[in-house]
This record gives C-alpha cells, structure tokens and sequence, in this order.
C-alpha cells in the first residue's frame, strides 16, 4: 500500500483535561524520579567496547599496501596523504625505484572510512578505539612508523570497565559491564 | 560613577546618535527596543535574530544567517562527485543519510543507474532511522526552548538509542556517509533487526510519556496552542517544507508526491494535521516518529526474509576482485571499488529531492563529464523555513519566539550549508 | 566556668541575634539552600536519564558539589561592565540577601515567649510586610546593569510582583481569619493533630504555595530569569560572588516563604509540644528542626517541578494569578471566614 | 497525470513567452528573455505553481553569461507536485540584472538575496535586497563564481625522500 495522506486535528483541550495533563506530567516524573533510566556511560571508569564495524582510528598494514594512491586519492578531507621515498629496488640491483605509502593527518580526518574501504588489499582497518588524545597539533600528523602503530584507548590504557549496550525494549539501552580480555574488536 | 541618567531625552530624533558612558545609543524609532538576540545567546542557536519590540510584542524579526556558512556549494565545485557526500552531510550531520541521499540520487540519475532493491531498502532503514533521531534533536530543543528541561533530556537520551542503532549499521554514530552512488556501504550487521525491533517497542512506549509530561502538559499547551499560527495559503506562500508544512495543512510529502528508493512499497500515512500552530507541529512530529517507527518494522521484516545480497550497481561490484567478497560475507561491509576515486559522471544536468527530517531538500547537480561538478546547488529544509522568523513572528510576544523557533526546528548549520 | 559558658550559650541563642543569624535566619537558610539545590539537581538528574553531579564527592552522590560551586563563585573574578550604575550594581543584590532573610525575625518556631525576638501580636503582618520587599532590589539590579535583557528580565519581575503578591497575602490571610488573630502562634496552636489548615483550607495553601513559585521564580513560572530569552534576566551582568548573591537570594526569599507557609498551614512545629519550663533543647531546637524539616519537604517538592513543567508566558502567568489563582485564594479566604464564623477551630 | 502532464501544462501557461526548453534529469526548464520573466512567472503562478524550490544561478564564464533557474513546483495541487518545472534566464556576465520574482513567489525572497551575494545578480525590486549569508566585504567578491578559485590541497605530501634502503 502506497504512503497516503491522513488528515488529523490535535486532540481539544479542557478543564478538566488540563487537571488530568497536571497531573499526568506529575505522575510521569515521579516514576522517573522512583525508578531512574539511566543511560550515562562514566567515562573514565567505564569505557564502551566498540562493535568490529566501528569507524574508528586507522592503521596501516605496509606489508599488504601496493601503493596505489586510492586512499589519498578518495580521501574527502585531504587527511591522507602519499609520502614518498627513493630507494634501491631489492628485485632489481642498482635501479632505484619510487616507493609511495599514505600517512593521516588526524587534524583534518573525518572518519568517513572511505580510504579503509577502497583499499583493494585491506592493508588499512580501523581499530576498534575512538578516544585517543593528543598533547598538541603536531603529533596529530602522523609518520609512516606512527601510522602502523595501533592506537589505544586513554580509558582502556587507564583500567577502565569495558561495557557495551544493548538494546531493551523496557528501558532502551542497558549497560551490560563486559568481561573478557582487553584488545579484541 | 556613571549613570543612565545623563541621556538627555528631549529632541533626540530617530536614527540620531547619542553618546552614554560606555556606548552609543541610536533611536530606531518611537517607543522601539531593538534587541540582538544570538549569535551568542543560549536560546538563538548559531544565528543571530535582531528584534525591535514595541513594549513587549515583536513588529520586526530580521533573521540574520551565515554564522555557521561553509560554502559547500563552492566546495562541491572542486572535489570529485564521492567526496561531495562527506561534505554535504556536514550541514545537518543528526540526519545524515537524508541529506546526502538526493546528492546521490542526482549523481545516479546523471549516471543512468538505479540501486538494486536491497541497497534501496537499507537506505529507507538509514533515512528513517536518521529522521526520528532528527525529530527527536528537534523536540529535545524545543523543550528546552520552553524551559523544559526534561523534555530536552528524554529526547536526548532516547535519541542515543537510534544513534546506537546508525552506529552498529554504519559504524558511525552521526556521519554516516552511507549512501553512495550505486548503492550503499554497508549491510546490516548480526541481530540488527532483532535490536531495531526492541528499539522500536521502546520508542512507541516512551512516545506515550512524552505526551503525558509534554504535549499534555497544561503549560505547554498553553504557551504552544495558537502560537505562530500558518495559515495553509501563507504556508505555500512562504514555500516552507516538512513538517510545518504539513501541521498546516497542506498534504505534501516527497515520500509520498514523488516515491523515491522503496517508499513506495511500504505503508505509511503522512500525518497533515490543520491548525498551523506550534502545538500543531509538534504533534506532527510525535505522529512522524510514530509512522516512521511502522516504516523501520516493515524494512526490518523486509530484509529478513530478502537474500544477503544486491547492495550495490553491478556497474561497480560484477568485477569485484574475490578479496571484496569474502570482505562482504565476513563483515558486511561493502568495499568500493577504486574507480569510486574517480568517477566520471556523464554531462548532464540533475535535480532530485528527498524528504530529510526537517523538510524536503533539493539538490541540483551539474556535470560536465569532468570528475568534479561543474555546479551542485542545494537548498536545505531549515533555509526554506528561516522566512518563517520574517512573516511569522512579528505580532507575537517576545516570550512566543523560542516557541516559534522551536516549533519550526530551525537548524542553523543546515540553512547556512 | 559553667558561668562562662551559660553566658556564651544565652548569647548565642538570645533570640533576636539567633533567629536571624543562625536558625531559621542566614546559616540554616544557606545549609538548607545548598541542600535544596542540590536536591534539584540531583531530582531533575533521575527524571532527566542522568546522574547529575557526582565527581566531587563520588561516595555522597556528589553532595560536596555545591561546596565547590561556593569556592568557586567566590574566587571568581567580579567583573563590573564600565556601562552600570556601579553602586546600585553592587548593593542590589546584597540588599536582596539582606531583606530576604529578614523576615525570619517575625517567624517564631516555639510557642514559648522567651524565644521570640520580637513580642509577637500581629507576626503574620510583619512577616508578610517584610516578604514583599525584596523584589524592588531585583528591579534596580537589572536597572542597573543597563543592559537590554536586564531591563526586561527586571521588567517581567515587576509584572509578576502584581500576579503574586496580593494572592500571598489574601491566602495567608485566610488562616488568620478562624483564629481570629495574626499572631503565628496561635495560628500553629490552633492547629492541633491532623487539623492543619493545608488540609482544612487546601484552596488557600495551593494559592500561597504557588504564589511562592512564582514569586521566586520557579517552574513554572521561571519568567524574569528565563534563560533561553533574556539569559540570565536581571543577573546577564552578574559575575563571579555577585551573581552567587543573587541566584543565592531567591532560593533564601523561596526557603523564608516557605518556613512562612509551615508555620501558617502545615502546623509549624506541631507534633511536638513544647511546655512552659522546657529547656534550651526541647522548648527551642526541637521545635525548629521540625518546622526546618517540613520546609524543606516544601522547597523539595517545588523543586521537583523543575523537572516536570516547562515555562509560562508572562502574560499567561499573570492572567492565571488573576483569573484563576486570586479567586482561589479569594475562596480560600471566605472558607476561612465561614470556619471563624462557625468556630470550627 | 503524469510528468509529461505536468510539463505540458507548464508549457500552455508559458507559450509565446518561452524560447527554448532544456530537458534535465528530474525536471524541465523553459529559456526566457529577462524581459518576460515576470509575465512567465504570472503564467506560472496562475497555472498553479506556487512556490519556488530553489534559485539556481550558474556561472558559464565561456559564454559570458550567468544563467538564473527558478526551480517551482506546486504545493496546492498534488498532481503538479510530481513535477518540477524551471524557467531558466540568461544574464550578461558583465552586468546581471533581473526583476526580482519574489513579489510572485514570497518563497524566492531569501534565495535571491542568496543569487545576489554569490553571483552579483542584482534583482530589480526586490524589497530587502542585501546580503544573507555572507559578510559584506566577502559578498562583493561573488565567490560562486567561476573567477573566485579556491584551491585545494594534493594528494601528495613534501617532496622526495631519497634512503639507503626500502622504507
């Protein structure tokens, strides 16, 4: 059945309706107020562990990278960039030969995971870590050796409780604290 | 020690400068106070709204745009037709998916190509996913606009599970970035729509206490009822779109005038309610979420019973090397193939539309074979709306402009693109 | 020795001093507003799926976080603009604290002559009289801050002095009438066991109680100092101990009306009942902590709408003072005078 | 009704006035002289199209010529609203001037004030004709023009490094 039209009025409003909306508004918070739904992640402390989908911070493989250019190509951002070296090819002697890796520059990356995505050899994936902190603007370009470094999350280095939440149909989501070793994704 | 009482008020014509300890003061007219309300005020958002009162009523409301103004159309000029999305979705990044989704359309409709059903489908389960956690960012701001404070939290708060939701599809919570030409990015991940479901039966029940603590409330009514009434006429007049349009009367829903991916298969109803007035569209809104609620029940039923494939144009996956398969049967995730970094889109001009959260956005694509655009143009739902602050609100109280802003869910970010 | 220290504790609790500066006045006012508002907060938290403070003092669910609100408000910086009537900035809000808290002299918490301040006839009066006062302060501080949202933020108060006032008194009046005095004591005297005048009057005490929220700008009627239309109303100017002043004023004007409101309906200190003879701790402090403890209650309820109603108009909130609460208070009133007439009480 | 209904109908209401259609994917646009647009604007209007979607302006620096698009569909009439009709202007690059439109359609008011500020169109009677979204100084420039470039970074980052031995 296509979508259609339904013509609606908002419900009238009387006395004795807005004694029983008074009410009714009271009624509502003082069950909140009794039973509390809390959603609120306490984030030091607890730390939530992303799904292995997560669109998180980027590592590069280099042993798998065939130095295309797709990701800095596609990058929306100009955050990845191609970093280029000249040096002796080892297949054949005396010859030099153009070797092309991407770095990110975390100051401009916005996550979109397109370059993650149309790496023909998967030598990029995210890494299940959303929450990493730099001390200045500097260190947010990274090198090629910083790049194939995974990050941690501050709250995961810290000992924090992994948690995750799952869907309810009572309460929304509920907090479940998460046992099991620390990396994973 | 200075005092007020230096200013001389006797001969001060209007327009005439005067000077006061401190400051300027300039006489706009007999018994006029101009106030500057924003850009850096709690209740203006990233816009700056100049009011001139004669005592407490409003007779001039002046919205004044562009704080927030990024020059995407500019932008889009210069980038390759996929690295558009990512930046247009930056205008209204809660409701991401609609948004980019005419982008893409256009970009299709230039390429000649059409998503295959499952790629249709998983984007109707994105947009609605995307327009309820957009009406409730919308209902949370309005609630705090009329001081309520519980009405901001709620949404808020319920709005991280549809968020949640976005996130396990896309494994982003709010740029999604999940449409792209051909198709979409990912596919549903293990249990989704068992989740979505909870997610849903949830949402219905709390719906019930927004009511009770909200749209009942006797205050709310109050300040809500006859507020910024638009007449149906007025209303086309103005152009404006969405759900203020339809809290006006008028019975116009992309959706639904023109069925874009696969609304057309699903049942729904477009709620048009009569009265024009702020209560008006903040019921409208309850009842989209309500329906929007029904579509999301009948995709996830949908793509429980269709084959875990077709998200993407063969035009771009029959090729796929065998890496990008298992990639997809392990993950879910759809690679893009390496032409996407530079897809030349055939010369031609495109105009698609798609209803977003706030209201139907238009895109109009210019290619010139190139692998940029020659032109994008678009024009967002809240830009449209922003006349509304002109013809509007003047006549009312002062104290009714966070109502109309509310009511009407201006999005900054959105109407300055 | 014993001498020394009986003369120092007769000082301390001589009356006049006591009352005003330690309970119900200045120390037990600022104990129980920092209380208050972290009850608000911590309320409108639970209702709002959040926590609310909680990071100073993990273990007391965050109770010390208006300690440090206090620190910091104090060390904050006062900024004065160059463009306000710099005297009247400074002492508008200190004479709000001042006169807020000045009615608690005519506010007596024990039966017993000797621990009122002040011979008590006609308390209700004084105390009322005294109540109205403070909302002038908050006109010239917005006055004088000269800044556009001030001034009509300081306008809408004054807007609101008509809707509430005249309902305060009349619903106040309404437990004088079957006493047949304006003496608070007797008026509490009156009240024996469950025959409170909250019960026996509830139109009168809805009217009182909500001419309270709407005198000191509660919800629903948070007008002046609605903060998504003119910011901070009369305080936009206000920095650093000066606006901890100001916001500290009103919650101390809400906790005296509301002490006020105990004494007059919810029987004061009246499940217990102090003796002529008692000594310091049952005639004096006994009664007080109860009548503190049921104004609390007062505030605390006042503090849960916060999280239930949004805000009204102005205009709609002084047509409902009008057209709806002024009549219940009127009929408060009239029951009042047929229970005198009758001698119900 | 169909599209095609749709462009028909806008066809009738504006015949004698249009000299060109240009067929694009989703809508159709009719070519104007600057001179008639307010009568085919009045046709349009009265034809049922009553608000404007959006002002298109492009640059074509090749053919010295800025071309202004109002995008219009119908609210009133659902059978129009499947559709979307353009009439397209062509203006001189040199010196843009058009009546304005939004004393027909109120809705193009603040999408002309847009059209003004990015491309220097100046729409004659217009009633509040100043810039929305950008700072004056920036609104002089018409960055929406071709001539206005803005420059984008590289995909490649530094020169050369020249090392003993393969990174």
């Amino acid at each position: 059945m296509p979508p259609r039209p339904s013509r609606r009025r908002v419900p009238p409003y009387g006395f004795l309706a807005a004694v029983k909306g008074n009410l009714g508004a009271i009624a509502v918070g003082l069950k909140y107020f009794l039973d509390p739904n809390r959603f609120t992640l306490h984030y030091p402390r607890e730390y939530i562990r992303l799904k292995p989908g997560y669109r998180g911070f980027i590592v590069l493989n280099k042993a798998k990278c065939i130095m295309c250019e797709s990701c800095a190509r596609i990058c929306p951002a100009a955050a990845m960039k191609m970093v280029r070296f000249q040096a002796p090819d080892p297949r054949r002697p005396g010859k030099m030969k153009l070797y092309k890796y991407p770095v990110i520059n975390y100051q401009r990356c916005i996550f979109c995971g397109y370059c993650v995505d149309v790496c023909p050899t998967e030598a990029l994936r995210h890494v299940p870590a959303h929450d990493v902190v730099y001390y200045n603007l500097e260190e947010m370009d990274l090198n090629l050796e910083q790049f194939q470094v995974e990050p941690k999350s501050p709250a995961e280095v810290e000992g924090g409780i992994p948690v995750r939440y799952v869907f309810d149909p009572e309460r929304g989501l509920v907090k479940v604290p998460e046992k099991g070793q620390a990396g994973g994704g | 020690m200075s005092s007020p009482g230096e200013l001389k008020l006797s001969g001060w014509e209007v327009g005439e400068t005067r000077k006061l300890p401190g400051m300027d003061v300039k006489k706009i007219g007999k018994d006029l106070y101009e106030i500057f309300i924003g850009p850096q005020h709690p209740g203006s958002g990233h816009m700056r709204i100049i009011v001139r009162l004669d005592g407490d009523v409003m007779v001039e409301v002046d919205p004044d745009l562009g704080y927030v103004h990024r020059t995407m159309e500019k932008l889009a000029e210069g980038r390759s037709f996929i690295k558009v999305i990512p930046l247009v979705e930056r205008m209204a990044i809660l409701d991401a998916c609609n948004i980019t989704l005419p982008y893409v359309e256009a970009v299709e409709k230039l390429m000649d190509i059409e998503p295959p059903e499952r790629a249709k489908y998983l984007r109707v389960l994105l947009c609605e996913i995307n327009r309820i956690a957009s009406h409730l960012y919308g209902m949370g701001i309005f609630g705090v606009f009329l001081g309520h404070s519980t009405m901001y939290m709620w949404p808020f708060g319920d709005r991280e599970v549809f968020v949640e939701l976005a996130e396990r599809l896309t494994g982003a919570r709010l740029t999604h970035s999940y449409p792209v030409p051909g198709g979409v990015r990912r596919d549903v991940p293990e249990g989704f729509t068992d989740d979505l479901r909870k997610a849903v039966r949830y949402m219905r029940k709390r719906l019930e206490e927004y009511r009770k603590i909200f749209l009942d409330n006797p205050v709310i009514r109050a300040r809500l009822e006859g507020v910024g009434v638009i007449p149906r006429n007025l209303a086309i007049e103005l152009g404006i779109v969405g759900p203020n349009l339809r809290a006006s009367g008028v019975e116009y829903d992309v959706r639904m005038v023109e069925p874009y991916e696969a609304y057309g298969e699903l049942d729904f109803e477009v709620p048009v309610f009569e009265e024009g007035d702020a209560l008006a569209r903040a019921w409208v809104r309850v009842e989209e979420i309500k329906q929007s609620l029904r579509i999301l029940e009948q995709v996830a039923d949908k793509l429980d019973k269709m084959p875990r494939e077709g998200f993407m144009h063969d035009k771009f996956w029959a090729k796929a090397p065998k890496l990008y398969k298992d990639v997809y049967s392990r993950e879910g995730r759809v690679k893009l193939m390496p032409l996407f970094a530079n897809l030349k889109v055939p010369a031609g001009k495109a105009f698609a539309r798609a209803e977003a959260g706030r209201g139907e956005i238009v895109y109009y694509v210019e290619s010139e074979g190139k692998f940029t655009p020659y032109r994008v143009r678009v024009v967002s739902p809240s830009f449209r709306n922003a006349i509304v602050f002109k013809y509007i609100a003047p006549g009312h109280r002062l104290m009714d402009l966070p109502a109309i802003y509310g009511s009407i869910d201006y999005f900054p970010p959105e109407a300055d693109r | 020795m014993a001498g020394v220290v009986d003369t120092i504790i007769s000082w301390i609790f001589w009356p006049p001093l006591f009352q005003l500066v330690i309970a119900p006045g200045l120390v037990a006012a600022l104990a129980i507003v920092i209380f208050i508002l972290w009850f608000e907060r911590k309320t409108a938290a639970r209702v709002q799926m959040r926590v609310g403070p909680y990071n100073v003092s993990p273990r007391l669910g965050g109770a010390l976080q208006l300690i440090a609100d206090l620190i910091r408000y104090s060390f904050q910086e006062p900024i004065i603009p160059k463009t306000v009537d710099t005297a009247a900035f400074i002492l508008a809000p200190l004479a709000m604290l001042v006169i807020s808290v000045v009615p608690t002299a005519a506010i007596p918490v024990s039966p017993l002559p000797w621990t009122w301040p002040i011979p008590m006839e006609h308390s209700l009066l004084v105390a009322l009289a005294l109540t109205t006062l403070s909302p002038v302060f908050l006109v010239a501080a917005g006055w004088a801050s000269n800044n556009k949202f001030s001034v009509i933020g300081s306008t809408r108060e004054a807007f609101m002095v008509t809707a509430y006032e005249l309902v305060f008194i009349i619903s106040l009046l309404a437990v004088a009438a079957p006493v047949h005095s304006y003496n608070l004591v007797e008026i509490v005297e009156a009240q024996a066991g469950w025959r409170m005048f909250a019960i026996l009057n509830p139109l009168a005490f809805l009217a009182a109680f909500i001419a309270i929220l709407m005198s000191t700008s509660g919800f629903p009627f948070e007008i002046p100092e609605s903060e998504h239309e003119v910011v901070a109303g009369p305080f936009t100017e206000y920095s650093g101990l000066l606006y901890g002043i100001d916001m500290g004023a009103a919650y101390i004007k809400r906790y005296v009306m509301s002490v006020l409101l105990t004494i007059a309906f919810l029987g004061g200190w009246k499940p217990l009942d102090p003796q002529p003879g008692a000594g310091l701790l049952a005639g004096y402090i006994a009664p007080l902590v109860v009548v503190l403890v049921k104004a609390t209650i007062v505030m605390a309820v006042m503090s849960f709408f916060r999280a239930v109603y949004g805000r009204y108009r102005l205009d709609q909130a002084v047509d409902l003072a009008w057209r709806v609460i002024l009549p219940m208070a009127l009929a408060g009133y009239a029951l009042g005078l047929i229970y005198g007439y009758l001698g119900v009480i | 009704m169909s599209l095609d209904a749709v462009r028909s109908r806008a066809e009738e209401a504006l015949r004698g006035v249009y000299t060109g259609v240009e067929e694009g994917k989703g809508f159709v646009a009719f070519r104007v002289p600057a001179e008639r647009v307010v009568e085919a604007a009045e046709a349009l209007k009265s034809a049922g199209f009553d608000h404007v979607k959006s002002v298109t302006a492009v640059d074509r620096p090749k053919e010295g010529v800025i071309e202004v698009t109002y995008h219009v569909s119908s609210y009133s009439d659902p059978e129009l609203a499947r559709g979307i009709v353009g009439i397209t202007v062509s203006l001189p690059r040199d010196n843009p001037r058009m009546p304005s439109l939004s004393r027909i359609w109120v809705s193009a008011e603040f999408q002309e004030r847009e059209v003004f500020e990015f491309f220097g169109v100046v729409f004659e009677g217009h009633p509040d004709l100043r810039p929305i979204l950008l700072i004056p100084p920036l609104a002089e420039k018409h960055p929406l023009r071709k001539d206005f470039i803005v420059k984008e970074e590289q995909v490649y980052k530094g020169g050369i490094t020249k090392l003993e031995q393969p990174p």
